[in-house]
């Protein structure tokens, strides 16, 4: 994915005249950001009522019944392991959903402040953070995440860690641009006047000024987390059994494809559908605060 | 618009494969990507299989275990068993025309024991009898430092293939891409993890009397097209774009043979099956009770139905069907008993709240591992894991690539694991249960287990053997340290029109009598 | 007035150097260096406005920020009430720092955009840990001294037209109660309407809070109007310095008569014909040998290669650095 | 430009090291021995495997092991792959092709698809087309290749056996694995070439060409897109690494040969020296696809060469 080029941002969309209720409902204007929305909340809700919409425990194994397509007692039919496809899809993605946003949150967290110390110390601190940064970026994400998964063992917590550590040098890359930019900005020299020391500078103007361009990029990053997450699983590298998510459920559907569509079909769909919203909000959020990339 | 292009990059590519086979061409949808075609270096069993069609031993071993001539017409033993004396046919040449003889074994000899060869299972299966000379041009003599009972059916198995001396000369390490064997067949190419093509030997004369074969193989030239992917493997076999398919998983092999179109191949692979050895060094499995309460609470008949669609025959016993020594009564040594489980954890000092099991302030917690890529292990494993957790157990699963799982596992730090053995003799066993080897995954010894094994590997005299190891067997189950599973077979899927594959003992796919109709 | 160093001055700047570049591993990175402040020896007096002006790249604003330690000197002092700011770090440089405050060029981008006034203008008092009810006390105070509303504190930045966000600027300086100022064009991005307005409430603030100034700006006629004294700059060197009256009726450098010349109307009022010079500014990373103004200079003869002429008192009161002045 | 050139080729080669470095040192992490890796679990008793250990050169020390990789490499030598007992390089050239092939083929697909929607989806700015291609772009860019590599083998290969289930290098095998690796990013070349084919269309020329009368269709073909070739340029630097990076799934999802799968292979089974040289291998490719896409522009925008 490319990295939007993002500036620091303009303040003019969040202009603070208007309340926030009246923002909100104004950025729902924005048709992708309410159809996104709509998606996830929707597919959220879905998932958190998991106990409410099935009965069936996802990891309860049933020699009788492997195999079975869709039919009342099981919507979604069973899997090889006789358990009720409906419940392991909707565990499965409140599983896929935390992880992708652990993924983006602790990336962030972990590449802003990579960024922002490269970004305002410069020299040979910040010159080795962004060759080491470089380094990352020149190197497929998903083969780093499967060298990281291997080196940490499988596991949906080292999945997680391995996917965060990829979106480190994205983070930390805007960010040190945007650090390095506003850092020569009047407004940091009159707060260093003032007597401001360089942590109270990063994060009294420094980071608020970033954040919205990390908003943004955590949004558009959201979906790619979710993509590379559900990989991970595919691969069988994430969450380990009986413990369902949306890749390793397709993972165990892949070798019965051509027997048991409903097992490949049903957590598909799921999965396209979570990304496709993630995505439609990200547009959608993009263009509300960022009106710089907007065309 | 790809349409234009891509003859081109082809072109380029240099890799034009024709998919589909001819007349008298076999294509073979193949399961595992091979290390070498080198019988000496090769570390993988599924190697075997490609090696045995290019690639004659001294012996041929039945699928029942007879031991048949094949380059030796004929041996004899010397009665204090310490040396193996082969009579050699004097009409064999290599594929590339070296002459086949005495000095050839011996070279072969020479070659596995050679500091410089990264001999793998090889040189275990020579053991104490690495000592090869010639007594005659066409006579070669084996001495043994000590009495070795299994080397006769291991000189049997492909690994100990004979090569040609020409060619160990002439390859040096690059010897695994140009294997020259005496086999049906001759190695023609090899494009590492997509193919490789054998064609027939003309000059084959020489099979083993049982397979009523005479002459070159009836099969102009066999592909064994490598598929790691099941589902892929089936589809291409489905669609005809293979005619043999090996490694068919359960469910498949279900439906398809349920459709009457395919011949069936179940080969049986001999040795301890598929088995999973109980850490009885790693707490809550040190404690016998626990490892018995395991041992009644998994169903091997539904564990197979969950995990394999129920296609396998399931074991109760570490030694396969048909192996000298195979305990036919050990089926009733523990069956399926949730409730007998229950009665052993609460003997044993645990107490069930109704959810989990405690004892001491510690929960009933055990691990159990299986190797990510292979999905038979996968399911197994999980439908282990969900046995257990029916009765209390905590049962955690972790999936690990190769390399980590053999590490954990030799390690001491799992509590089973399903795994398999390959081998011809009973005396496969004392890689897992004697002392110091890196398989003894069920970290336990004992010192009468010990004897027994090595007596066992010394007793020439068939019916002791077998004696022998009815006891080592009742030993392992006794101390509930081996979880047998269910036979290890290799679900072979032939088209109607191909007949005639069969497997050499071990399980090791056969094509040199094999014709296809027209 | 007598000697160039005098008794009562604020700041004493001696032989200063700002350098960047130079270092690396490669002698070509070595040999790198861009001379933006090369060796300024210069008073500013208690209580008084000194402008500096000269073409943009001839060092001023640089020579300004390393007076605020924005820029690390690498040869020269600063004393500021004796006291050397250009070793100074840490705590040290913090303490010496409270009574010495900036005003910015660009009001849009010298303002966090993501503050309101209110903290703006008390960021310097949070740092200095007053109490808060004095500390809105003296921003409200503040706020009003500027000429800007209570009510305007809870806004932000962008609602504000450049000339208002100059005079919070200011406002941000005057807070921390400083006794030197420095103002880097404050008025130049202004419409030129403005720009009055924000000259006379500096001057104004001046009066009542006796700061000392030193005034940085291309546009000669604000420096006239503002100043006491103006030194010129060229090429990272002081040229010229003078009383603003001498230096605008008599100028003694070829320099500053140029860029007198240059000044709109004043063709017409002195009759004197407008120079117009030759050439681009050298690159402060090769200067010239001897006069840095040679280049460009029509009186230039063959010494102006060889020796560098120094900052002499030419006439009372008025320093040179030309060959040819007397 | 010559300097600029040097410069950028030694910051690959720097790269190139440190990567390799990055590697040899996270292979090393790997829990698991590589000779037990290679024995499995046939036969090995304790005797082979520390034969092999000493024969492979893995009872060496890190550092010695690094040097020896290092010192081979600059005479090109890649070394030998443990687990498949021939050079490295063989594997890479048997490997490579078909990697390429896929790249190319869905490279080109990807391109001419996402060139084709992000134009339509420009000229009809604001109107049905445009919401609907933006609509695919969104949904393409969305869908998981592993799942949309499945469903074609499901729609395409089993339910109308149009296409080989098994991806080989023949027409019909590189058919579906190239369309799933293209479709996964030619959302994001259609989004981008719309949105530079929109700014292209309020440049000033482009304007004045339409002022002079001349049709929309010249003035598109003429203008238009002329410049779009840049922002098609960048696309293509953008997605060679993507789309490198996808074959991983899609030769897994596939059961195709590749670099994707034999690097995959290979750090699952701590084939270290085959890992490393792929990892190279790839990383150079990825730099090396970047240059050259940089030294491109100034052909193209002779303004960029001036600068």
């Amino acid at each position: 994915m490319a990295i939007a080029e993002t500036l620091p941002a303009d303040d003019s969309g969040l202009a603070a005249k208007t309340p926030l209720t009246v923002s909100v409902l104004r950025a729902f204007r924005h048709r992708s950001l309410a159809a996104g929305t709509l998606i996830c909340v929707v597919l959220a809700a879905l998932v958190i009522c998991a106990p409410l919409l099935t009965g069936f425990d996802p990891a309860k194994q049933s020699a009788m019944e492997t195999f079975q397509a869709p039919s009342l007692a099981h919507p979604m039919g069973t899997d090889a392991f006789g358990r009720d496809m409906m419940a392991r899809v909707l565990y499965g993605g409140r599983v896929t959903m935390l992880a992708s946003l652990a993924v983006v949150v602790m990336g962030a967290i972990a590449g802003t402040i990579l960024g922002l110390v490269a970004g305002y110390a410069g020299g040979a601190a910040g010159f080795a953070i962004m060759r080491l940064v470089d380094l990352l970026l020149a190197f497929p994400g998903i083969l780093l995440a499967l060298a990281i998964t291997a080196i940490l063992g499988p596991g949906l917590v080292n999945g997680i860690i391995a996917i965060s550590i990829i979106l480190v040098p994205v983070y930390a890359r805007l960010v040190e641009g945007a650090t390095r930019e506003i850092r020569s900005l009047p407004f940091v020299d009159a707060a260093i006047v003032l007597g401001a020391g360089p942590i109270r500078v990063m994060a009294t103007h420094i980071l608020p000024n970033v954040m919205s361009s990390v908003i943004v990029m955590t949004t558009t990053w959201l979906g790619v987390a979710a993509l590379w997450i559900t990989a991970l699983g595919f691969i069988g590298l994430g969450v380990q059994p009986p413990q369902p998510e949306w890749g390793a459920i397709l993972n165990d559907g892949q070798m019965f494809l051509t027997l048991a569509w409903w097992m490949t079909v049903f957590p598909g769909v799921f999965l396209s559908l979570f990304i496709i919203g993630v995505n439609l909000m990200g547009d959608g959020l993009r263009d509300v605060l960022d009106p710089t990339i907007a065309d | 618009m790809t349409s234009r292009k891509l003859p081109a990059l082809l072109a380029a590519a240099g890799l034009c494969l024709s998919g589909t086979a001819h007349a008298n061409e076999l294509v073979v949808g193949w399961a595992e990507t091979n290390d070498t075609l080198n019988p000496v270096t090769t570390g993988k069993r599924n190697v075997g299989p490609i090696l045995s069609n290019i690639f004659d031993t001294l012996v041929w071993i039945s699928p029942d275990f007879e031991v048949e001539p094949l380059l030796a017409e004929s041996w004899t033993v010397s009665d204090d068993g310490l040396t193996y004396v082969f009579k050699l046919r004097e009409d064999v040449t290599f594929h590339d025309g070296t002459p086949f003889n005495a000095a050839a074994v011996v070279s072969n000899v020479e070659y596995i024991t050679g500091e410089n060869t990264q001999s793998k299972i090889s040189l275990g299966l020579l053991g104490p009898c690495a000592h090869a000379e010639a007594t005659g041009e066409y006579e070669v003599t084996f001495t043994c430092d000590e009495i070795y009972a299994p080397l006769l059916a291991q000189m049997g198995e492909p690994y100990l293939g004979m090569q040609s001396p020409a060619a160990i000369e002439e390859y040096g390490a690059e010897l695994g891409q140009h294997p020259v064997g005496t086999g049906p067949f001759k190695f023609v190419s090899w494009t590492p993890s997509q193919s490789i093509v054998l064609e027939k030997n003309p000059d084959y004369n020489w099979m083993a009397a049982s397979l009523g074969h005479d002459g070159p193989a009836a099969i102009d030239k066999i592909t064994f097209q490598i598929v790691p992917n099941p589902q892929s493997r089936v589809q291409q076999f489905q669609s005809g774009q293979s005619q043999v398919m090996q490694q068919t998983p359960g469910l498949y092999w279900k439906t398809l043979t349920a459709s009457g179109k395919y011949t069936e191949l179940p080969v049986e692979i001999s040795g301890l099956g598929i088995f999973a050895p109980i850490n009885a060094s790693l707490f809550p499995t040190d404690d016998i009770l626990v490892r018995k309460a395991i041992m009644y609470a998994v169903d091997q008949k539904a564990l197979i139905q969950l995990a394999e669609a129920g296609v396998y025959p399931p074991s109760y016993t570490p030694l396969s069907v048909g192996m000298l020594g195979h305990d036919e009564d050990a089926e009733g040594k523990y069956p399926y008993d949730p409730e007998k489980a229950k009665s052993l954890l609460t003997e044993a000092g645990w107490e069930f709240d109704g959810t989990t099991w405690t004892k001491d302030g510690k929960t009933l917690s055990v691990k159990i591992t299986a190797i990510s890529g292979k999905a038979h292990y996968m399911a197994q494993a999980q439908a282990i894991q969900g046995f257990l957790s029916e009765i209390g157990f905590d049962a955690q699963f972790e999936a690990l690539n190769a390399p980590a799982w053999l590490d954990l596992n030799i390690d001491g730090g799992s509590t089973l694991t399903p795994s398999q053995y390959i081998g011809v003799d009973p005396d496969a066993l004392h890689f897992w249960f004697l002392p110091d080897q890196y398989f003894n995954w069920s970290h336990w010894t004992n010192d009468e287990l010990t004897d027994l094994i090595y007596q066992g590997r010394s007793e020439l005299d068939h019916g002791k053997r077998a004696a022998i190891y009815q006891k080592i067997q009742d030993i392992l189950l006794d101390n509930a340290v081996i979880l047998p599973i269910r036979q290890n077979l290799d679900l072979t899927l032939a088209d109607k029109s191909v007949t005639g594959i069969t497997w050499s003992g071990g399980g090791f796919q056969y094509f040199g009598a094999a014709s296809i109709a027209e | 007035m007598g000697k160039h160093v005098s008794e009562d001055a604020l700041v004493s700047i001696r032989d200063l150097k700002v350098h960047y570049g130079g270092k690396g591993v490669l002698a070509s990175q070595r040999a790198d260096v861009v001379r933006a402040v090369d060796g300024v020896t210069l008073d500013i007096r208690r209580g008084e406005t000194l402008g500096l002006v000269g073409e943009s790249g001839c060092g001023k604003s640089t020579l300004g920020r390393a007076l605020m330690r924005l820029e690390d000197p690498r040869e020269g002092s600063i004393l500021f009430e004796g006291e050397d700011l250009a070793k100074a770090r840490g705590q040290k440089l913090r303490d010496l720092r409270k009574d010495m405050q900036v005003i910015f060029q660009d009001p849009m981008s010298s303002l966090d955009p993501r503050m309101k006034i209110r903290r703006i203008i008390a960021e310097g008092l949070v740092i200095g840990g007053v109490p808060k009810a004095e500390r809105d006390a003296r921003v409200e105070e503040l706020i009003e001294i500027v000429g800007l509303r209570r009510e305007h504190l809870d806004r932000y930045p962008h609602e504000f037209s450049g000339g208002q966000r100059q005079r919070i600027g200011i406002a941000r300086a005057l807070a921390m109660r400083p006794k030197f100022v420095v103002a880097d064009e404050p008025v130049s991005a202004l419409d030129v309407s403005i720009q009055s307005q924000v000259l006379n409430l500096l001057s104004d603030l001046q009066d009542s809070f006796g700061l000392t100034y030193l005034f940085i700006a291309h546009d000669l006629s604000v420096v006239e109007y503002i100043s006491d004294r103006v030194g010129v700059m060229y090429l990272g060197r002081l040229v010229e310095l003078a009383d603003t009256a001498d230096l605008y009726a008599n100028p003694l450098m070829p320099y500053t008569q140029a860029l007198l010349s240059a000044i709109p109307d004043r063709e017409a009022e002195t009759g004197e014909a407008r120079i117009i010079l030759q050439g681009d500014v050298p690159s402060p990373r090769n200067p010239p040998s001897g006069c840095p103004f040679r280049t460009r200079c029509w009186r230039a003869e063959a010494a102006c290669a060889e020796t560098r002429p120094e900052l002499r008192e030419i006439r009372p009161r008025h320093w040179a650095a030309c060959h040819f002045a007397e | 430009m010559l300097s600029y050139v040097a410069g950028r080729l030694a910051a690959i080669v720097a790269l190139a090291f440190g990567i390799s470095g990055l590697v040899f040192l996270m292979l090393r992490l790997i829990p698991g021995d590589p000779v037990m890796a290679l024995l499995g679990t046939q036969a090995a008793n304790p005797e082979v495997v520390e034969r092999l250990r000493r024969q492979l050169g893995l009872d060496e020390s890190m550092a010695s092991q690094y040097v020896t990789w290092l010192g081979n490499l600059f005479r090109g030598d890649f070394g030998y792959s443990y687990g498949q007992q021939r050079p490295v390089s063989e594997l890479i050239a048997a490997n490579f092709p078909a990697t390429l092939q896929l790249t190319v083929c869905a490279l080109f697909l990807s391109v001419l698809l996402g060139l084709a929607i992000g134009i339509v989806a420009a000229l009809k700015r604001n109107r049905a087309a445009d919401t609907l291609g933006m609509g695919l772009a969104l949904a393409l860019m969305s869908i998981p290749s592993f799942w949309l590599g499945l469903l074609l083998i499901l729609l395409f290969a089993v339910t109308w056996p149009i296409f080989d289930v098994v991806g080989g290098t023949g027409f019909k095998g590189v058919v579906l694995p190239a369309v799933t690796l293209a479709l996964g990013t030619v959302g994001f070349n259609a989004r981008f070439i719309r949105s530079s084919v929109l700014s292209a269309q309020t440049q000033k020329h482009v304007i004045t060409a339409r002022a002079k009368g001349l049709s929309r269709a010249t003035v598109f073909l003429r203008h238009v897109l002329r410049n779009s070739l840049l922002p098609i340029l960048t696309v293509v630097g953008i997605q060679v690494g993507n789309l490198l990076s996808g074959t991983v799934v899609v030769e897994t999802v596939f059961s195709r040969p590749g670099l994707g799968r034999l690097l995959v292979d290979a750090i699952l089974s701590k084939d270290y020296l085959t890992v490393q040289a792929v990892v190279l291998i790839i990383a150079v490719i990825y730099a090396g696809a970047n240059f050259v896409v940089d030294l491109c522009y100034p052909l193209l925008d002779p303004r960029i060469a001036r600068r």
